[in-house]
């Protein structure tokens, strides 16, 4: 089905229903309930974050995971990809159509011209050549680019650029009737509409946003299936495995690469175009090499060089990093209140440590036990939990075996 | 001409920094080949053993003065240091004053341990994996490391201050023939600068002249023959890690008094330590410690107002820059050797 | 098919649908039953306090909270009801708001504004919090406040003191409480001339971006109208932590005055680096060297140590005040967590009062109803004496703090000295002051 | 005029003649050897000729073509195939993927974006790829890990990866260096049945004299950087300066 083998497309089609029953799926627990306030997860902003930071890792992994050039620079194509949207938005119109469309091609113009220079090197110093011009866009967009004051204010620096009233909005209108900035909106349906569907005492929020930007991911996805199912992604793959040989076989691998790189930043590029268009305000820290360093983290997380790896590292991180940032000590007491006192006051001074404001200690430990356990990334978690279920079965191992060749879902 | 020269001597206190921390970077990945994004985050636990010494130094008896008032009117608490209570006011007071050179030695044992229980519990079962999950593993150590430290010491920086025979600066310009007060240069960066040329040159002649060293420096460019050769190159280079972890800490010890430290320093200086490394070529130790001074000095003129009113914003690009511009240059940063880290 | 531009969830917290779990699927549209976002219908209102609780100003944003705590356990009723007995206005009552039980949910900013307003979103959304507040930065403040003007929900800005929180950047559902770089100018200006003179050169170091820039413009301008030269204005890089090579040729300027245009670490930093150059033992133009810190804060104090003795600066609010409601709040704050409570603390309770307030008084949590019983609302009790939050632009009109580090602190707090209250007349300005032009509040949006 | 003409190539490094004149011309669709004892300098000639070094004079002709200064796929792309010392294959594909790789090349030219086409459409190509294992006997290994395989298949499979571009000179480097005997023999059999098989050029740098003289027909000696003698194997066998400046030793 759609030009892809039938494993191909059974992964597509399980990704497909999981984005779109995702307002089911995220809110398993009843509204009200203690549960439910911290471990829901269906609500738009999030929903949002996880099929964009999905499409971002997608993106990521065509270059990493395929070519093994690992870019530390990343998060400037999604910076300038928000860049350019919000631009779009001030000058032009709300609808994000032109903007999405106008990230993606700056993004992809910025990583033709960076992947151009820093491709003339490979490994770690491909790496910190990427390192270093982002930083360097990171630094510029937040002072000497960004000064309110002057005539060139670029990025609006520290608040990072917003709507105004006064923009433009040339195709549209700077101000609404009841005196607002305008909505950012897909041909009329605000990106911010909801609506709600309630069933017992479970609430499910369909939110437009995400619904466009589910429907973007799946767009991409299917588009980096076929990659790694063409002579292309093989290509890439061949650029990882032996470049030397690659070259000797009549083939350039930097134009593969370069292709590649500047692919991975239009996906990043398309990322922050749809951030800006759920969001508007473009901040400059979604540049600082922190934020590259996350997309990485993200795409080992799931699950390097696989397809589905990408969608399930980015939901990971963002799921842990809202979640576990918002229990507080409160939220504890009201947990644990089944307990007796003293224990219950034991439990909440040590989990007191890994909660709020100690949420970069959980993650930084979460990292760390994926990969010293799961080299593999969560997919590999995946594989081994599947292999447990079959053992109890007669193995098919052999076919396993023959497969391994051609990348894992 | 006197801008200059305080600008040089500013870059040699930033490359002091810069080089202490790219040697010990350096040197874990020629022995270990790991890529340690965890160093940094050494270096800001060097600092907290400054911190913690003088908080030792500084526990107290509390006596009650009833002649004073807190800030809720109740009888004001006075903290008396026990080290003044035993060795007297003025010697105990002394000893807590000069609680940052003291804390070198207790910086020393600690930060061994620590690179010792680091390679032996984390880094060793990493030495055969990707450089991807290397760096992802040490980032998620170093994110761990530094929020133990922040739980238990906050965010707020704490201050630590150099022996009182250190505060102040010294004046260069009266001493060379310039206008007095052009150029100055507080004391205790001139002994930071000191320290650093001696724990470099110690480095140096430890590989150079012990048979250890040696044997550490034929691992590094040839490890299979050495281990053919019948030497456990291991316990060696577990102990490298050590020195290097120890390097880190003292670098971060002395820098307590410069900055005061927080817990997200390490941070702060790790990616400028790498960009570091690698314009120095992976790998090789006196290229980590040139391209440190060079990019340390390099930085210390971009921030000269004549330098800025040409190029504005330049001091916040100047080393990513000449970084880009010395890989594109010279492929393997400034003595690189082939074919490291290069696939 | 029902629409509603933020999801509230508070609504259904207590609102008994759950007792029809098995009944057919219900769709219902939430602007049809709210007037306005998160509409509080249960027996409890939700706040969203939005502070800083990683990075470095992890140790303020706690702060904060502490204070956000103390003020959601005054308004229910709790502890010994603080500034609520020294508050000018009597409504509140201690029965919660409009006889609502207060609860609330915390995020942490990040001191990003990306993540602060994924955080403020998070509250909106999932949480159903009927009004944003917090922060310790500007670039944050300004950020928020523009998402909560689109959700429709009240802003009250924590520690913010950029002038385009209420300048240019100003909304009609954000409010500001805290000081800002114009105030803090108007105050500082005449205490430097009756201490350092009129004839003096100043050297600017100054963070490079939004809050750095506003606030080097506000001083430059209120010391050269005393008479003061500004030789050089230099902008450093936020992410420098050695700022040497911007200290070393200050004294090669001819300049006698340092002025240190940094918040935070930077300030730490810069002021350390300062002291151990020595500046402040030299002499330059047969004057004193001296350097100034125009916004101060306790816990920057306390990182630089012994750095900050003798140096002036400007500061919201300060413990030592001995004004009936400053007691009143370092008391009930001292007592429950054991130490002073920050200038950033002071304001973020003051500002869950007022909302509180304001609420009761509109009898409403509709933001719109809000934001008319605050603007243009004088006070007074809340430790900064008779105070107004003026219509035009949100900002909280009050006396201002000159401080000084102290030469013999008595204790780990006891950092800063008060030097002089400068009363409100001095720091007023007009709401179209050149340095808060552009923008305008817009209109208030209720949301759904 | 041979199919690939060495003209007065010198190369020094530093101080270090390592070509001195050399000249050297191999004729279409013959086995040429060149042979020297360590030193001697062939592995810089082959440098040369594949154009990862360029000498300091002299020219290198490929079909009349300089082949200097160009990058290694343009001279693959001309027709020049090079099998390594140590067999390079992709060891991360599966054998058949590495099989159609050259195919592609060859068909597609260096660059070809073919991003959203699907390799398992690509009926011709994977005939082809299939076809070529086939005739190497390595079919049934088609969807195994190539870096799983012996030394000896792996030898096969690069030799198949070139043969699969048609290439008119095959460059061999030492091919059987560090093999176990049966392995040598099997690729001797190989080699041997591609001659008879194919229109090709071969040439082939070699230590092991069982190779050079089981399937060479003009053999050039190297020797301190210069040809020593150029010939056919019965002659350098019995030749005196052969004898003295390498077979001498080793024979």
């Amino acid at each position: 089905m759609f030009g892809l083998n039938q494993k191909d497309t059974r992964l597509f089609l399980i990704v497909a229903a999981m984005t779109l029953l995702a307002p089911f799926i995220l809110n398993p627990f009843p509204e009200g309930t203690a549960m439910a306030q911290m471990f829901n997860a269906g609500y738009p902003d999030l929903m949002q974050r996880f099929v964009i930071f999905g499409i971002l890792v997608i993106g990521f992994n065509i270059l990493f995971g395929l070519t093994g050039y690992l870019s530390f620079g990343h998060a400037a194509f999604l910076g300038v990809g928000s860049y350019a949207a919000v631009w779009m938005f001030k000058l032009v119109g709300m609808n994000v159509v032109p903007a999405i469309l106008l990230s993606m091609v700056v993004a992809g113009l910025f990583a033709l011209l960076i992947g151009y220079v820093s491709l003339r090197r490979s490994g770690i110093y491909f790496s910190i050549l990427t390192l270093a011009f982002a930083q360097m866009s990171y630094n510029l967009a937040y002072s000497v680019l960004g000064n309110p004051a002057s005539n060139f204010n670029l990025t609006n620096g520290e608040t990072g650029l917003q709507l105004l009233l006064d923009d433009p909005r040339v195709l549209g209108e700077s101000v609404t009737a009841d005196g607002s900035i305008p909505v950012t909106n897909f041909f009329g349906i605000a990106m911010r509409d909801s609506f709600n569907l309630e069933i017992g005492g479970w609430l499910f929020t369909f939110n437009a946003g995400y619904y466009l930007a589910g429907i973007i991911m799946l767009i991409s996805f299917y588009i980096s299936i076929r990659i790694f199912r063409s002579p292309f992604g093989m290509m890439l793959r061949a650029v990882k495995s032996n470049q030397q040989r690659m070259n000797y076989t009549g083939l350039s691998s930097r134009p593969y690469t370069l292709a590649a790189f500047v692919i991975s930043g239009i996906y990043a590029g398309l990322a922050g175009g749809l951030l800006s268009s759920m969001d508007p305000l473009a901040g400059a820290e979604r540049m600082h090499w922190t934020a590259s360093g996350e997309i990485v983290i993200m795409a080992i997380l799931g699950g390097v060089g696989t397809l589905i790896g990408p969608i399930l590292g980015a939901g990971f991180n963002e799921y842990f990093k809202n979640i576990l940032s918002k229990i507080n000590d409160e939220v504890l007491h009201q947990w644990l209140s089944f307990m007796p006192d003293g224990l219950e006051n034991a439990f909440v001074g040590v989990l007191h440590f890994f909660v709020g404001k100690g949420w970069h200690l959980s993650l930084g430990l979460l990292f760390m036990m994926v990969i010293i356990f799961l080299p593999g990334g969560l997919v590999e978690g995946g594989q081994r939990l599947a292999r447990l279920f079959r053992r109890r079965r007669p193995s098919d191992d052999d076919s396993q075996k023959s497969a391994q060749s051609t990348p894992a879902e | 001409m006197d801008a200059i020269l305080l600008q040089i001597l500013n870059g040699l206190d930033k490359g002091s920094a810069y080089a202490l921390i790219a040697l010990g970077l350096t040197l874990i990945f020629g022995t270990l080949g790991v890529v340690n994004f965890a160093h940094g985050a050494l270096f800001m636990i060097g600092a907290f053993c400054a911190v913690t010494l003088q908080r030792i130094l500084t526990l107290s008896t509390i006596t009650i003065d009833e002649t004073q008032k807190d800030f809720l009117g109740n009888p004001l608490k006075v903290k008396t240091p026990y080290v003044e209570s035993w060795f007297g006011p003025e010697t105990g007071a002394a000893i807590i004053d000069w609680s940052v050179p003291l804390a070198i030695l207790f910086a020393i044992p600690v930060m061994l341990l620590i690179g010792y229980v680091m390679e032996r519990g984390l880094i060793k079962h990493f030495y055969k994996r990707p450089h991807a999950d290397q760096i992802l593993v040490t980032f998620g150590l170093a994110i761990v490391l530094q929020e133990i430290i922040k739980a238990f010491y906050g965010a707020n920086p704490i201050p630590t201050g150099a022996p009182a025979a250190f505060r102040g600066s010294f004046d260069f310009g009266s001493m060379f023939g310039f206008d007095p007060n052009t150029i100055i240069y507080p004391y205790w960066r001139m002994v930071y600068f000191a320290f650093a040329a001696v724990i470099i040159g110690g480095v140096f002649a430890f590989l150079r002249y012990t048979t250890f060293g040696m044997v550490v420096r034929a691992g590094m460019a040839d490890r299979e023959t050495v281990e053919l050769l019948g030497i456990n190159i291991d316990r060696r280079f577990t102990i490298m890690f050590g020195v290097a972890a120890a390097v880190a800490g003292l670098a971060g010890v002395m820098y307590a008094p410069i900055n005061s430290p927080n817990y997200h320093m390490g941070m702060d200086f790790l990616v400028l330590s790498f960009v570091v490394v690698v314009v120095g070529g992976m790998g090789s130790l006196p290229g980590a410690v040139l391209a440190g001074f060079l990019l340390g000095i390099l930085e210390a003129f971009a921030s000269m107002n004549e330098i800025k009113a040409i190029f504005p914003g330049i001091d916040q690009i100047i080393i990513y820059l000449v970084a880009i511009i010395i890989i594109l240059t010279r492929p393997r940063g400034l003595m690189g050797r082939p074919g490291v880290m290069e696939e | 098919m029902s629409k509603s531009n933020f999801t509230r969830r508070g609504l259904l917290k207590t609102s008994g649908i759950a007792g029809a779990g098995l009944a057919l699927p219900t769709i219902f549209t939430a602007s049809s039953a709210a007037a306005f976002t998160n509409e509080p219908t249960g027996s409890t209102v939700t706040l969203g306090f939005n502070v800083p609780q990683s990075g470095p100003y992890a140790d303020e944003g706690a702060d904060e909270l502490r204070a956000y705590k103390l003020a959601v356990e005054h308004l229910n009723g709790g502890g010994d009801g603080g500034m609520m007995n020294t508050f000018s206005s009597k409504v509140l009552q201690g029965n919660g708001v409009l006889g609502k039980k207060v609860e609330f949910v915390t995020g942490d900013t990040q001191t990003k504004s990306d993540a602060a307003r994924a955080s403020a979103k998070s509250m909106i959304e999932k949480d159903g919090a009927v009004m944003i507040t917090g922060g310790s930065s500007s670039g944050v403040a300004i950020a928020v406040q523009g998402l909560c003007q689109e959700a429709g929900v009240i802003f009250m800005a924590g520690l913010t003191h950029s002038n385009d929180t209420t300048g240019k950047d100003k909304k009609a559902n954000g409010f500001r409480h805290f000081f800002n770089g114009y105030m803090s100018a108007a105050a500082l200006a005449p205490v430097l001339e009756s201490m350092y003179g009129n004839d003096r050169k100043a050297y600017h170091l100054t963070a490079d971006y939004t809050w750095g820039w506003t606030q080097e413009e506000s001083i430059a301008a209120a010391t050269e109208a005393m008479g003061w030269e500004t030789v050089e204005k230099v902008r450093t890089p936020l992410a420098a932590t050695d700022f040497s090579s911007y200290i070393g040729p200050v004294m090669n300027s001819g300049a006698d005055v340092l002025v240190l245009n940094h918040y935070g670490g930077n300030m730490v930093n810069s002021l350390t680096n300062a002291v151990q150059f020595g500046l402040r033992d030299k002499q330059v133009n047969g004057k004193n060297f001296e350097i100034v810190v125009p916004l101060y804060s306790r816990l920057m104090a306390k990182g630089a140590g012994e750095n900050v003795k003798g140096i002036l600066g400007s500061t919201n609010w300060h413990w030592s005040l001995t004004d009936e409601g400053s007691k009143t709040f370092v008391k009930s704050f001292g007592e429950k967590y054991g130490f002073p409570p920050s200038q950033a603390a002071h304001t973020c309770y003051v500002q869950t009062l007022l909302y509180a307030d304001a609420v009761e008084r509109a009898g409403s949590f509709n933001p719109c109803a809000v934001a008319e019983a605050l603007e243009g609302y004088e006070f007074d009790g809340l430790g900064n004496g008779p105070t107004l939050y003026r219509a035009e632009d949100h900002q909280c009109f009050k006396d201002v703090l000159v401080v000084r580090g102290k030469e013999n602190p008595t204790s780990e707090f006891d950092l800063l000295e008060v030097v002089e209250v400068t009363p409100r007349a001095q720091v007023e300005y007009a709401p179209d002051h050149p340095m808060f032009a552009g923008g305008s509040l817009g209109s208030c949006n209720p949301g759904a | 005029m041979g199919i690939l003409e060495v003209k007065n190539v010198n190369k020094r490094f530093g101080g270090l003649q390592a070509l001195g004149d050399v000249n050297l011309s191999v004729a279409e669709n013959t086995v040429h050897a060149i042979i020297g004892p360590n030193g001697a300098g062939k592995s810089t000639l082959l440098n040369c000729l594949i154009g990862k070094l360029i000498p300091d004079t002299g020219s290198v002709l490929f079909d009349g073509e300089s082949v200097l200064g160009r990058k290694p796929f343009e001279i693959c792309q001309m027709g020049i195939s090079r099998v390594f010392q140590t067999p390079e294959i992709f060891g991360e594909l599966s054998v058949l993927e590495n099989m159609m790789i050259p195919i592609f090349a060859k068909r597609d030219g260096a660059f070809r974006m073919q991003a959203l086409s699907s390799t398992a459409g690509e009926r011709d190509v994977l005939e082809q790829a299939e076809h070529m294992l086939e005739s190497l006997n390595m079919a049934d290994k088609r969807h195994m890990h190539s870096a799983a395989m012996s030394r000896g298949d792996k030898r096969r499979l690069e030799i198949g990866m070139c043969l699969s571009q048609n290439p008119r000179l095959l460059l061999l480097d030492e091919p059987t260096a560090g093999m176990a005997r049966a392995d040598t023999n099997n690729t001797i059999d190989l080699l041997k049945q591609i001659k008879d098989e194919r229109d090709i050029t071969i040439a082939i740098i070699e230590h092991d004299m069982h190779v050079v003289f089981s399937l060479a027909e003009r053999i050039t000696v190297l020797a301190q950087g210069s040809p020593l003698v150029e010939d056919t194997p019965e002659k350098i066998k019995g030749h005196p300066k052969v004898r003295e400046a390498y077979l001498g030793e080793t024979a």
